[in-house]
């Protein structure tokens, strides 16, 4: 009995050992092999934030299967290296040293929860290979070091865009803020309540969340609706942003909404419904805008996964798209790729016109949306 | 038995040679990486087991401690510019005084009362950090936490940071191993057997307790700052109540009450998951599925404290009592 | 002849049941001394408020000369007071050896440092702690099993192992709880000369609970007997087999030797 | 707005009250902490979301099937993951539950995707303003069928055989045994009828909030288990009060004190009522014997 645990487990450990040294040479070989180009994504495939996971992978998915069709790039098809950093730090940082350090992958898609790009960043920077978040808005991630680039705008500059286009252009007073208590809330919410402070508005009234562990926004709802706003900021993502539209509603709460371009999905209205007609955002694409990269891409998602896609996918597909850009015009090396990347000017994406400044962050103009009979619509005053 | 012996030695220190030259041996950082991460978790299934597997007590928020050395550390580097080591240092003795403190209620609380309130703790200790935004910097986090140095040397690359955390397991390793067999760590074990049998012998169960907790948390704490300078960004996020069942689950599948077992226990959930990467969407379930496996087919994980070696006490002691030791 | 435990009008009552009833005994000074009654007459807490187990509701329990109310059960032991239990309590995932290793005194006051640090004076120390426990189990007669789980030992040398274990804390008096509970003939004989050893020899004061009247009989100078948790009758092995108050006790519940 | 509070903290706290007594049965019988319980209260509402979403069951039919497989799940559960090491050490159990929660949670990501569903019931929300208070008929629902099912699960408990059978089994399963009840299918049983009060809780929540999502078994059934354990495990009416004065002081000390300590609330009245009554506000003080 004795003897057989131990041969259990020593065989287990053999077991484990071995398939890790099988994986060693699995991974040299795979740098050998050519004819193919690959890139990796690394995205929240598990976890708190999977859904908007699942639509990064969705949108670079689209993107390969777009240039494949075309024949790929220089004559070789894109392979994808999808890893999944569990909306978790800690896992984030080990796919970003097994991406990095797999030489096969050219550049990656990657990551989307801020805290999960700042674990990822230093690694990649280390070596040398350029990822391109199309998620993390926290303004911390301006610094993260020359390889790390993203197609999303700072939450520092959408937070002032509303807080402009909300005092100046509506009128507003009363501002009620309502935050998820991440980094991506935090910072959106902090920009938010102090443009909205300077431009003469007062904020009645501000009150966070934590992402994932609540649903029932009653409690603080009820606070915020005896501040007796005018308005009420949703510093958050699209299905906490419909469950407080209906909880708002319910708790005899009638007030105009606004919130960022993180909002633009299509869950937000099948959830909201009835509720979060009216609610006003910018937003980088829609389908009736005339950008034709927009256009194309709405419909070849709808006709590839029977949805319409949300603004993760779309910045998702505008990251792949650039990595491929900088590959057909630079060539199939980590360095010329992050050259070419960060000289990159006006390149024509499904979210707009993508220019880097110097700290790799995207500098580009927003529509105005509003949802209107179950539909984003552009809005006009 | 002396060739036994031998043998035995030989091949420790064939492991040990092999674990130094590693970094010479293997260039791929990501296994660089994943070997950091296994002596990570060596360290926190370690201190883990002193206080579940050794003293008994179940405790279901040890990442809380892991988060508390993490951000001592970083703080006490970015705010106060103190040098890496005595951030080490002060995180391991301010996350151990955490540790009694929590060890307080466990005086009067046992089972699942206790593991209850650990969870409740971590999770407190948590939303701390998420809002003391003035301290913590809340959800954003701690980026830029910097490297140890050694004189002018710095840590530039994960190969000084291997040879640290090996340094700081084999420690970790040599310490719980000569305590667990002192009269301490046997003290520890007749807590966890039978509290009133060891009050009868002179044995101070409250002590123990908090000692247990208080060393747990310190070890703990020294994980937390060796994570912060290794990966150079914490956040709330990273030190969750899943992290703390992942370490309660290493111990447990390596056996409770054993040090081979905790280094067995934390190296399989490390790798294992790994391996199982390629099944991207399949990973979690076989991990959950694996674990229910385990439980039943191996109760007492893969190396249970049933292979204790016996009469610990005399391991101290040289070269005594050798005619009569049967360990061999 | 001193005294060396005073117990003086000990009461303790759970949710007002009184367990102990204004108890008032001692024992002197290397005297072998027998606590007997019928099943639940409050021998077994009597012992427990002499450890510190429980806390006396009124009374004072007096202990070489000094109050001892106060103290707690781990700091009796340390002014010299042992037991053993009723209901074997070792710790059965360690040996023989560690099991009485870790009742001596010099084993479980280490600290932690000198404990991981310690070199060349711990392993003198450790070697001294050994010596005396293996001495210890040889006077028991378990010299043979300093290896084996205290669990797989059978019923009879597990009680010694708790005496064993009771002794390595170096004890002025001993509780012993029932120490002949389960043994055979032959066994009680020698747990007989064993008691009388550590009286005689180890000058230890012995105390014991024990069911078995020819064996209490044969073994203790004085009986105090208990009945309803108030003391009855005191005396000799002869006055207190003719002591009517004790027949009646034990006759209104049956047998006499009646163990169970 | 001191009693809108009150109202959203018992709305609130009677859900964690419904799941806290799945916890709270299984403890009182078999004395494990049954960790996947949060995650089959979360597979009780994808069933009501699949049966009423996709097959078109009128919602009391879909109501009364998903509770049935919810139980069925339970039972399962208990049967594979549990019978095996009833009598091995706690923590043991203790991994394997977190296992089967593991196991749970991603199963339903893989079957019905990451995203939040939204729970059609086809009850259409009204709210109507009692004073300063605004009350919506679903909350009024849920505090109805939950009082409704805790005396429910009160007669059953107490006045069937199966009921008295169960208490019997909870006070020593050894000596239930003697008596010839069959305790495997008691325990079984109790699986099953803390599943359905979980399944029944989940379809509350879902229709409550409107949404359904694979990992919402996680905080609920921490919340859950926390309002068992501030009750006193293992005693009914004690998951009953938790629940209450969980809800109720999380609602509050979110309201008047900060809203981003909300869960440090609930943790936090839970350790201090346990340090003063170490086993619960209503459960028993064991002595241990000596």
């Amino acid at each position: 009995m004795k003897r057989r645990g131990k041969l259990f487990t020593l065989l287990l450990v053999a077991v484990v050992l071995v398939s890790l040294l099988a994986g060693c040479g699995q991974q040299k070989e795979q740098e050998a092999k050519t004819g193919e180009i690959k890139i990796g994504v690394a995205a929240p495939l598990t976890g708190a934030s999977a859904q908007d996971g699942e639509s990064i992978r969705k949108g670079v998915e689209l993107a390969v299967e777009q240039i494949n069709a075309k024949g790929g790039i220089n004559g070789k098809l894109v392979k994808l290296e999808v890893a999944d950093d569990k909306t978790d730090p800690k896992e984030a940082a080990i796919v970003a040293n097994k991406l990095a350090q797999d030489k096969s992958i050219l550049a990656i898609v990657g990551h989307f929860n801020s805290s999960a790009t700042l674990a990822g960043a230093p690694i990649y920077n280390k070596e040398k290979v350029v990822h391109i978040s199309p998620g993390s808005s926290s303004p911390a991630v301006t610094d993260a070091g020359p390889y790390t680039f993203r197609v999303i705008t700072t939450d520092a500059f959408q937070g002032e865009y509303v807080a402009e286009w909300a005092v100046k252009d509506e009128g507003f007073k009363r501002i009620a803020i309502i935050y998820e208590n991440t980094d991506y809330g935090k910072g959106l919410s902090d920009v938010f309540s102090a443009s909205v402070k300077k431009l003469g508005a007062e904020v009645v009234a501000n009150e966070s969340y934590i992402l994932g562990e609540t649903k029932d926004f009653s409690t603080v709802l009820t606070k915020i609706k005896n501040a007796k706003p005018d308005l009420l900021f949703i510093g958050g993502l699209y299905n906490e942003a419909a469950l407080i539209a209906k909880q708002a509603k319910r708790l005899g709460l009638n007030l105009p909404m606004m919130g960022v371009d993180a909002l633009y999905s299509d869950a937000l209205i099948s959830l909201g419904g009835q509720d979060v007609e009216g609610l006003l955002l910018p937003g980088f694409f829609h389908y009736s805008s005339t950008n034709p990269v927009a256009q194309e891409f709405i419909k070849a998602y709808r006709e590839k996964y029977n949805s319409d896609p949300g603004t993760y996918a779309a910045y998702a597909y505008d990251a792949a798209n650039i990595i491929f850009e900088a590959i057909q015009k630079a060539g199939e090396d980590r360095q010329k790729i992050a050259d070419y990347i960060t000289n990159l000017k006006d390149f024509q994406g499904a979210t707009g016109i993508n220019t880097f400044d110097e700290n790799g962050d995207v500098l580009k103009e927003p529509l105005r949306l509003i949802i209107k009979n179950g539909k984003f619509e552009i809005y006009s005053e | 038995m002396i060739q036994l012996k031998l043998s035995k030695n030989i091949l420790k220190l064939i492991g040990a040679v092999v674990l130094l030259l590693l970094p010479l041996l293997v260039t791929n950082s990501y296994f660089i990486h994943i070997f950091i991460s296994i002596g990570l978790y060596i360290i926190l299934s370690l201190s883990l087991n002193l206080v579940t597997g050794f003293t008994g007590q179940l405790a279901l928020g040890h990442a809380a401690f892991y988060g508390i050395g993490a951000y001592t550390s970083a703080l006490l580097l970015l705010r106060f510019n103190v040098s890496y080591w005595l951030a080490l240092v002060l995180s391991a003795v301010i996350t151990g005084i955490f540790g009694f403190l929590l060890g307080l209620p466990a005086l009067r609380l046992k089972g699942d009362y206790l593991g209850i309130v650990t969870l409740g703790f971590g999770e407190i200790v948590r939303l701390v950090f998420v809002n003391w935004y003035s301290l913590t910097r809340g959800p954003l986090g701690l980026p830029g936490i910097p490297a140890p140095k050694i004189g002018p040397y710095i840590f530039d690359s994960r190969i000084p940071f291997y040879y640290l955390i090996f340094g700081l397991a084999a420690f970790t390793v040599f310490f719980m191993h000569r305590l667990v067999n002192s009269g301490v760590g046997m003290a520890m074990i007749t807590v966890k057997e039978d509290e009133i049998a060891a009050e009868s012998i002179g044995i101070y169960p409250i002590k123990y307790k908090l000692l247990a907790f208080s060393l747990g948390a310190a070890f703990a704490g020294i994980a937390g700052s060796f994570y912060a300078s290794y990966i150079s960004f914490i956040s709330p996020d990273t030190f969750l109540y899943m992290d703390s069942v992942t370490i309660l689950a290493m111990v447990v599948l390596g056996g409770l009450g054993s040090i081979p077992g905790s280094i067995i226990g934390a190296t399989v959930l490390v790798i294992v998951p790994e391996l199982l990467r390629f099944m991207t969407n399949y990973r979690m379930l076989l991990y959950g599925a694996l674990m229910v496996f385990m439980m039943i087919y191996r109760p007492q994980g893969f190396w249970g404290a049933n292979k204790r070696v016996r009469n610990s006490y005399k391991i101290g002691i040289r070269g005594v009592s050798n005619e009569k030791d049967i360990r061999g | 002849m001193k005294k060396i435990l005073e117990v003086d009008n000990v009461s303790i009552s759970f949710g007002g049941l009184l367990a102990v009833n204004q108890v008032s005994l001692h024992q002197n000074k290397g005297e072998i001394l027998a606590l007997i009654g019928p099943n639940g007459a409050g021998k077994t807490t009597l012992f427990n408020l002499l450890t510190g187990v429980y806390q006396p509701t009124s009374g004072k329990i007096i202990f070489a000369g000094e109050e001892i109310n106060h103290y707690k059960p781990h700091e009796r032991v340390k002014k010299g007071i042992a037991r053993t239990f009723q209901n074997i309590r070792l710790f059965p995932t360690m040996t023989v050896l560690e099991n009485v290793l870790i009742a001596h005194p010099d084993c479980n006051s280490e600290t932690v440092i000198p404990a991981v640090f310690g070199r060349k004076k711990l392993a003198q120390r450790r070697r001294t702690v050994v010596e005396e426990c293996e001495e210890i189990l040889s006077i028991v007669g378990l010299q043979d099993k300093l290896e084996e789980l205290a669990t797989n030992l059978p019923y009879g040398k597990q009680r010694l192992l708790e005496i064993a274990r009771a002794l390595a804390t170096k004890p002025s008096l001993l509780l012993l709880d029932e120490p002949g509970a389960g043994m055979n003939s032959v066994e009680k004989e020698e747990l007989t000369n064993l008691i009388y050893y550590i009286s005689r020899e180890m000058e230890k004061d012995v105390l014991l609970i024990e069911h078995d009247m020819k064996f209490v009989m044969n073994i203790s100078e004085r009986i105090i007997v208990l009945d309803h948790g108030e003391k009855i009758a005191e005396g000799n092995a002869q006055e207190i087999q003719s002591n009517p108050k004790v027949i009646e006790a034990y006759l209104g519940r049956g047998n006499f030797d009646d163990e169970e | 707005m001191f009693t809108q509070q009150i109202i959203n903290g018992l709305t609130m706290g009677s859900i964690y009250a419904l799941i806290a007594l799945g916890y709270t049965m299984v403890y009182g019988i078999l004395r494990i902490v049954n960790f996947a319980h949060g995650d089959i209260f979360m597979m009780g509402t994808f069933f009501g979301l699949l049966l009423t979403q996709k097959f078109r069951f009128p919602f009391p039919l879909a109501l009364i099937l998903a509770a049935i497989f919810t139980a069925l799940l339970g039972m399962l559960v208990e049967r594979v993951a549990y019978r095996a090491l009833r009598l091995s050490d706690r923590l043991v159990l203790l991994i394997s539950a977190l296992g089967v929660s593991i196991f749970l949670s991603n199963f339903a990501q893989l079957v019905w995707g990451t995203e939040t569903h939204p729970f059609p019931s086809g009850l259409s929300v009204k709210s109507f303003q009692v004073g300063t208070v605004t009350l919506s008929n679903i909350q009024v629902y849920i505090l109805i069928l939950s009082c409704l099912l805790m005396i429910a699960l009160h007669v059953f408990v107490h006045k069937t055989k199966m009921g008295v059978a169960m208490r019997a089994t909870s006070h020593s399963i050894n000596n239930a045994r003697l008596m010839g009840i069959n305790t495997d299918s008691i325990i079984s049983m109790t699986f099953a009828v803390g599943s359905i009060l979980a399944a029944v809780a989940g379809i509350l929540v879902g229709i409550y909030y409107d949404a359904v999502y694979p990992t919402m078994g996680y905080t609920a059934g921490l919340k859950a288990f926390t309002a068992a354990v501030l009750g006193g495990i293992g005693n009914i009416p004690g998951a009953m009060l938790g629940g209450v004065v969980l809800g109720v002081v999380e609602s509050l000390g979110a309201a008047y004190i900060s809203s981003g300590y909300r869960d440090a609330f609930a943790f936090g009245i839970m350790i201090i009522v346990l340090i003063f009554r170490p086993s619960g506000l209503l459960g028993k003080k064991q002595q241990e014997k000596v």
